[in-house]
């Protein structure tokens, strides 16, 4: 993907800090979970961007505020050229039409009192552009489309497998034909074989429909799979952002090696040749990270410099942006 | 863990100050004049004025707005509610109205009847429902488990009243084993140390006192009780299954535990949190039950006080009473709040 | 042999599970439990009993008295001393105990029914709004609506003072601007000295008309309602005002709140519903809360977000009816709660006013005449009570067994 | 060598309110001391039932092994009265769980739960056996062991808690640990540290690991033999290099082409597997895996492939058409 491309959303030095009260009497507010603390990019038109990292990394936490699901501590969200963060009420609700959201559970995210098919007609019904037959028709044009069959828009969710159900809340999200859906963590809790059906169901949905996708997951492989480019989160911070085959051949983050090596390979020589790099420890809590580079208590070549100054997030060569005090020396 | 006792402590406060407002406020319920009501409509204007200046009816209920016209800023606060709860402070809690006597006194006096008949029924529900609740639990769909859940049932749904009755008719009326009501036989003498009779009779070794007493407690004690003791015995039954889904009980059984050290040891003090909560709000309907339990088996306690005065409109007194169940009922919460406190080690880092 | 195609497989092969609302499913399940079916039996013979005696038996229990046959033991064979049958005996004043306990039923349930129903209505709307808004952020137009009209209550106590009833509108006003100006100064101390200026002025200002000591204490008040206001309000703030009222409710033991709310109130039908269902309110909101709290957790509720639905839809379509299941369980056990409390108002002579018939007051009518044997006259009602109790009882249970959310996939 | 255990013909069913669930139908195979058995398969497979079932951890009702032995150390489990199964369980055959965070009980010290087992186990009294507690603690890496035996299983992170759960396995130096899934809830960081120490210690005690996983990833640098299982039959079984290189049932097949490879050139596709999982309350007569195979002819419908020798070391396939899919594969 080259710059030239047009910018359909730029994040600028994003944060998203939730708050702890603690008290006897009074709730006073002693510091703060920095789930996203300033992260910043950009998704081009029509790409995939995978967000990578694990558990409590922020990564779900930027992709909801970026829909401003959660309303940003600091920082700039561009959608196209409108400013997201000075959005209110109801041009909030008209634009949310243009971005959606596909949701980590499917159990969890279809409401269960309800049909498909008063599920799939919500968002229609909400912005009013389709009515009456129409509306109909669209239902089962959007359930022909996930690989549905569109008889079963009177189902209640309980009644399809977990697989089915995602196929649902896709349905449901390209409902109105929005422009960008971030994707959370879509396909973690479903079975190996009913992973890549999903997959190759976003991939071929984004080939009809012209859809950018910014796809959020733990899974490096299914991540570096469908991504145009990747961004590794790490506590809160973007670590490093590049193409999928640089971030994987030439990656300058130590934490992004680590990942890599880490990942499981199903090929046993491969697998038992590979070097791996087994990190030391647990990640730290967001609520109290260590001063300095956020990595430096898990990092084997932390020097005296990581412990006191955050490194600069920076371009270190053509799109390829990574955050260690060090990186050049990867080069 | 002191924070968080601390934390509940002060919680109490806000509580008890809404419970003073409702119980103040009772006597807004009343239709018409409350001292017109404590009198009689035929009493004479005299007295229901000397009531009303007595009672500080005349003031204001909560500020005085004319008085800070006039520029008097403790007249302002000189309200009825303000003068309630200074003689509450005092522990003066008024008069009875036909007695004349200090509501607080004869409340202490009587206390002690109460108390020691919740405390044997709540014994005595805890001492059968908790382990009937395991039994069933362990042996879940058995004949006993159906038996027992059936009998708990049957249990809640049961009238104390009328199952008191249904004792006397039985046990007193019918069979004559037992005296029909009292708290002692005529001519049976307890010295009072505690002012239960049943560990007064046992401190001074008076064992006629003692098996009089308990001739007439257990009667009451048992119809009270059962209502919790089924309560507790469902909770303690519902708890221990959940619990024995938990993966640590498959992780204490994988490890080779016998079955009676995974349920006492790991399941048991895992479900017992729950129980807890149970047994804390029962304690304290206990007290709630006795003004019906109290009536039938004409116990000298709080609850028949009540009742009595319910019956002779001797307001004070049924404010003054409820005021002090309500309180041991909050003051129970705050202990199931704190023995969570030494029970769950999590609660710590909250 | 031709192979197949991935294609071909797609579509035909999905096993789908058997087509059934969640709850038709609920009620299968619930017919299919033998303590729900007794449950259920017994519920109805007591509701349709009294119902058509209700109906279609008329009582006059304001003429119904016979001392010729005061006291009499059960018979069901007219004898020479006795002309009719009664099955229950009769009671003190001659009445037929069947037939008052087939007629108390109606009273004794319509109590259960009503109280259920003030508590389940309260209660629920509070809980369901408290949880909403304290799990969801609220919109501006709720913002303004919820400033103002704490400005508006509050500023009334300082307005009730200052005899001033503009004052009152004033600091709903000044609630309202805090919030339109969200984000003027937002966070500095300068603010809330401003606020609170702007209060001490409103309070004080025109509180000085009255008198000078009214003006200083309005004013004092209104700087700290205004420094107060100067902080924008969230959902929880309601949350919490209405989960503390709860909580001084449940503070009291049930029982003995009705009982006494009864004996200041004076006793009567009407008065018995009335406080056993303000008493039960909490149980309610607080069920409610909890339900909401967790419900609001899902994802789906997120997703409705995000499709652009707004709060009233979220409230109605999508959390309330996710939170029935409990509600409708808590209702069933509520109702015979209502009942046994219904009764022991009647017992203690604070329910029905004699001589209407209702469970409790007939017990509480007859049991002085236990000694001399009259078993009869206590035994029928009590029962009644007890199994009409023990049906709700059964009936609850087996509905949460049906209702369960941990056995539904 | 005789083998360490030796299942043969094992059936579990659990009798629901729907039906009966046929979750395990018919499982045999051998396991060598000191061999690394990897197990894998979808949910839903049995995998994890089989395993339950050799502890005799099955809940009964409604579960209930109905037929089948398992031969261990040259007598059937199966026919053990329960207190001396209790001998078997932890000293013998020990196992860990796949969610750390609810496997503890959390009421109870960490170290309180491993002196419980060794003064079981080991008669050991309360100061030897809080000793090796902290010798045990020590050995799977928790820094600062004799501490933090007196921590509550919250105050550990998921990582740490999945360590106390093997120094708990391992303090009575069973034959054989089941491992169900220990690194399924946590990240992959962690993941690479739990499978290092698995690996590591293994070679240290010497004991046999049977590792059950979704994953085939996970497995395939460290098992020595894998069982991949389906609708509770195992549809082949093989050493890890064939199961790999050599596949030959069209299910392990589809499994392996539905896994992104983190080393994948750009424009791979997955294959998926269409369809979903066949219900266990109704299973077919025929080939479990009929519904959702690409090679399937009339006779699977029919009849039910068992495990026969193929191409490989001690190489089984349940596959009617094996030779004519490793003709295709390979071509």
């Amino acid at each position: 993907m080259n710059n030239a491309a047009k910018t359909l959303v730029r994040v600028d030095n994003l944060k998203k800090y939730f708050p702890i009260y603690q008290g006897v009497i009074l709730q006073q507010h002693v510091g703060d979970i920095k789930a996203v603390d300033d992260v910043s990019f950009v998704i081009y038109q029509g790409e995939t961007l995978g967000l990578v990292g694990e558990t409590g990394s922020g990564k779900t936490t930027v992709g909801r505020t970026m829909l401003r699901l959660y309303e940003p501590t600091a920082g700039k969200i561009f959608f196209e050229d409108t400013d997201l963060t000075e959005m209110q009420g109801g041009d909030l609700r008209k634009i949310r039409a243009r971005m959606q959201m596909i949701f980590q559970d499917p159990y969890a995210s279809l409401n269960p009192r309800m049909t498909v098919g008063s599920i799939l007609s919500a968002p229609l019904e909400v912005h009013g552009y389709w009515k009456g037959r129409e509306k109909r028709e669209r239902v089962d044009n959007l359930l022909e489309m996930v690989g549905l069959n569109p008889d079963f828009v009177n189902r209640y969710p309980h009644e399809f497998s977990g697989g089915q159900r995602q196929r649902i809340c896709i349905a449901r999200a390209l409902a109105l034909n929005p422009d960008l859906v971030v994707c959370d963590e879509p396909i973690s809790s479903l079975d190996v074989s009913i992973q890549a059906q999903v997959v190759n169901l976003l991939e071929e949905l984004q080939h009809k429909l012209g859809l950018t996708y910014l796809f959020i997951a733990h899974d490096l492989s299914m991540v570096r799979h469908i991504s145009d480019r990747m961004a590794v989160m790490y506590l809160g911070k973007i670590v490093e952002l590049a193409d999928r085959n640089e971030i994987y051949l030439r990656s300058l983050h130590p934490y992004t090696q680590a990942l890599m090596s880490a990942v499981p390979m199903p090929d046993p020589d491969a697998a038992r040749s590979r070097k791996r790099i087994i990190l030391e420890g647990d990640i730290p809590s967001p609520a109290n990270p260590p001063k300095g580079c956020n990595f430096n208590t898990r990092c084997p070549f932390a020097k005296e410099i990581c412990f006191e100054q955050d490194p600069d997030y920076r371009e270190i060569k053509p799109g390829h942006w990574v955050a260690c005090h060090f990186a050049e020396d990867f080069l | 863990m002191a924070r968080y006792i601390l934390r509940r402590l002060i919680s109490v406060i806000p509580t008890l100050i809404g419970v003073t407002f409702v119980i103040f406020m009772f006597q807004r319920l009343i239709p018409g004049d409350p001292a017109v009501a404590m009198l009689g409509e035929h009493a004479a204007p005299e007295n229901i004025a000397r009531i009303r200046e007595q009672l500080g009816l005349n003031r204001p209920l909560f500020l005085d707005r004319d008085s800070l016209v006039q520029g008097d800023l403790g007249g302002f606060f000189d309200s009825q509610y303000v003068r309630y709860l200074s003689r509450l402070v005092k522990l003066d809690l008024g008069n009875s109205i036909h007695r004349r006597i200090p509501v607080a006194e004869t409340l202490g006096l009587r206390f002690p009847a109460t108390v020691e008949l919740a405390l044997l029924s709540m014994l005595i529900a805890i001492f059968v429902g908790i382990p009937v609740g395991i039994i069933s639990a362990a042996r879940r769909n058995s004949l006993i488990d159906g038996v027992s859940m059936m009998g708990s049932l049957v249990g809640v749904s049961m009238p104390i009243f009328w199952l008191g009755l249904m004792e006397i008719m039985l046990f007193a009326v019918i069979l004559g084993w037992l005296p029909t009501g009292g708290r002692l036989s005529t001519g049976v003498q307890i010295q009072s140390i505690t002012g239960l009779y049943l560990v007064d009779s046992l401190l001074t070794w008076n064992i006629p006192g003692f098996v009089d007493a308990l001739k007439h407690i257990i009667m009451p004690a048992i119809a009270l009780a059962t209502i919790p003791m089924a309560i507790i015995a469902r909770m303690t039954r519902s708890s221990m299954l959940d619990v024995m889904q938990e993966d640590y009980i498959r992780t204490a059984t994988a490890k080779g535990l016998a079955e009676r050290v995974v349920l006492f040891r790991h399941a048991l003090k895992n479900a017992f949190l729950p129980v807890i909560t149970i047994i804390g709000i029962q304690a304290g309907t206990l007290m709630a039950g006795a003004v019906l339990t109290e009536t039938i088996f004409s116990w000298p306690g709080i609850g028949k006080w009540v009742y009595d005065a319910i019956l002779g409109r001797d307001y004070p007194i049924v404010q003054g009473g409820t005021l002090l169940i309500a309180i041991i009922f909050v003051f129970f919460n705050l202990l199931v709040d704190i023995s969570y406190a030494f029970l769950d080690p999590r609660i710590h880092y909250d | 042999m031709a192979e197949i195609t991935p294609q071909d497989l797609f579509v035909t092969d999905f096993a789908v599970r058997e087509h059934r609302s969640l709850w038709v499913d609920a009620w299968r399940r619930l017919i299919s439990s033998n303590t729900a079916r007794l449950g259920l039996f017994i519920v109805t013979v007591f509701v349709a009993s009294a119902t058509l005696a209700h109906f279609f038996w008329t009582y006059d229990a304001k003429t119904d008295l016979d001392y010729a046959l005061k006291l009499k033991p059960p018979n069901l064979r007219p004898t020479e001393e006795i002309s009719t049958i009664h099955p229950f005996g009769t009671d003190k004043l001659g009445r037929d105990i069947f037939r008052r306990t087939v007629h108390g039923g109606w009273n004794s349930l319509r109590v259960g029914l009503v109280a259920v129903t003030i508590s389940l209505v309260i209660g629920v709307l509070l809980g369901l709004l408290a949880g909403f808004y304290e799990s969801m952020e609220i919109t501006q137009g709720e913002r303004v609506l919820l400033q103002g009209l704490v400005g508006l209550s509050l500023g009334g106590i300082i307005a009730w003072i200052g005899a001033q009833w503009v004052i009152a509108l004033l600091f709903g006003l000044l609630g309202v601007l805090s919030i339109v100006f969200g984000k003027f100064l937002a966070g500095k101390p300068v603010r809330i000295a401003l606020f609170a200026l702007g209060g001490l002025l409103i309070g004080g200002g025109i509180g000085l008309l009255g008198a000078p000591m009214v003006g200083l204490v309005c004013g004092l008040l209104g700087a700290v309602l205004g420094a107060i206001l100067a902080s924008p309000l969230t959902g929880t703030f309601f949350s919490n005002v209405v989960m503390r009222a709860m909580d001084i409710i449940l503070a009291f033991p049930s029982y003995l709140l009705a009982i006494a709310i009864v004996a200041f109130l004076g006793p009567g039908l009407e008065k018995g519903m009335i406080a056993i269902g303000v008493v039960g309110i909490p149980i309610y909101a607080r069920l409610a809360r909890s339900a909401v709290l967790s419900v609001a957790q899902k994802e789906y509720i997120l997703a409705a977000y995000s499709v652009g639905e707004g709060h009233d839809r979220i409230i109605f379509r999508h959390i309330f009816p996710n939170i029935l299941s409990p509600i409708i369980i808590q209702a069933t056990m509520g109702l015979a709660g209502a009942i046994l409390s219904a009764a022991a108002l009647g017992f203690l002579g604070l329910g029905a006013i004699p001589p209407t018939p209702e469970w409790g007051a007939m017990l509480g009518d007859s049991y002085k005449y236990l000694s001399s044997g009259a078993w009869w006259a206590v035994l029928f009602p009590g029962l009644a009570i007890m199994f009409s109790v023990l049906g709700f009882n059964l009936l609850g249970d087996g509905l949460r067994d049906a209702l369960d959310p941990k056995l539904r996939v | 060598m005789t083998p360490l255990m030796d299942l043969k013909n094992l059936r579990v069913r659990f009798h629901t309110d729907e039906g009966m669930v046929k979750a395990v139908n018919g499982v045999s195979y051998a396991m060598e001391p000191g061999e690394i058995l990897g197990v894998v398969g979808e949910s839903g497979c049995g995998k994890s039932v089989h395993a339950l079932s050799i502890m005799r951890l099955i809940q009964t009702p409604p579960g209930k092994i109905e037929s089948g032995q398992v031969i261990f150390n040259d007598r059937d489990l199966l026919k053990l009265s329960e207190s001396e199964m209790r001998h078997v369980r932890g000293r013998e055959i020990a196992m860990i769980f796949q969610d750390p965070m609810t496997s503890l009980n959390p009421v109870y010290t960490v170290g309180f739960q491993i002196v419980e087992a060794l003064k079981l186990h080991k008669g050991l009294d309360e100061k030897a056996a809080r000793e090796r507690a902290a010798e045990l603690l020590t050995l799977v890496g928790i820094p600062g062991a004799r501490q933090r035996l007196d921590d509550y299983p919250h105050q550990f992170s998921g990582g740490m808690r999945q360590r106390a759960m093997i120094a708990m396995a391992l303090s009575c130096e069973p034959q054989l640990l089941i491992a169900d899934e220990p690194t399924t809830a946590l990240d992959v960081t962690i993941q690479a540290q739990i499978v290092d120490l698995v690996i590591r210690l293994q070679q240290e005690l010497g004991m046999a690991v049977m590792w059950i996983t979704h994953d085939l990833g996970v497995v395939a640098e460290m098992a020595y033999k894998i069982n991949v299982m389906y609708a509770g039959y195992i549809i082949e079984r093989g050493q890890v290099r064939d199961i790999y290189k050599k596949t030959r049932h069209p299910y392990t097949i589809g499994l392996l082409g539905s896994l992104p490879r983190i080393d994948e050139p750009p424009g791979t596709k997955l294959v998926s597997i269409p369809g979903l999982p066949p219900d266990l309350l109704a299973l077919p007569t025929g080939c479990p895996f009929y519904a959702r195979c690409t090679y399937r002819v009339e006779r699977c419908l029919e009849e039910n492939p068992s495990l026969e020798e193929a191409d490989g070391v001690e190489h089984t396939v349940a596959c009617w058409r094996w030779e004519h899919i490793a003709g295709r594969v390979s071509s």
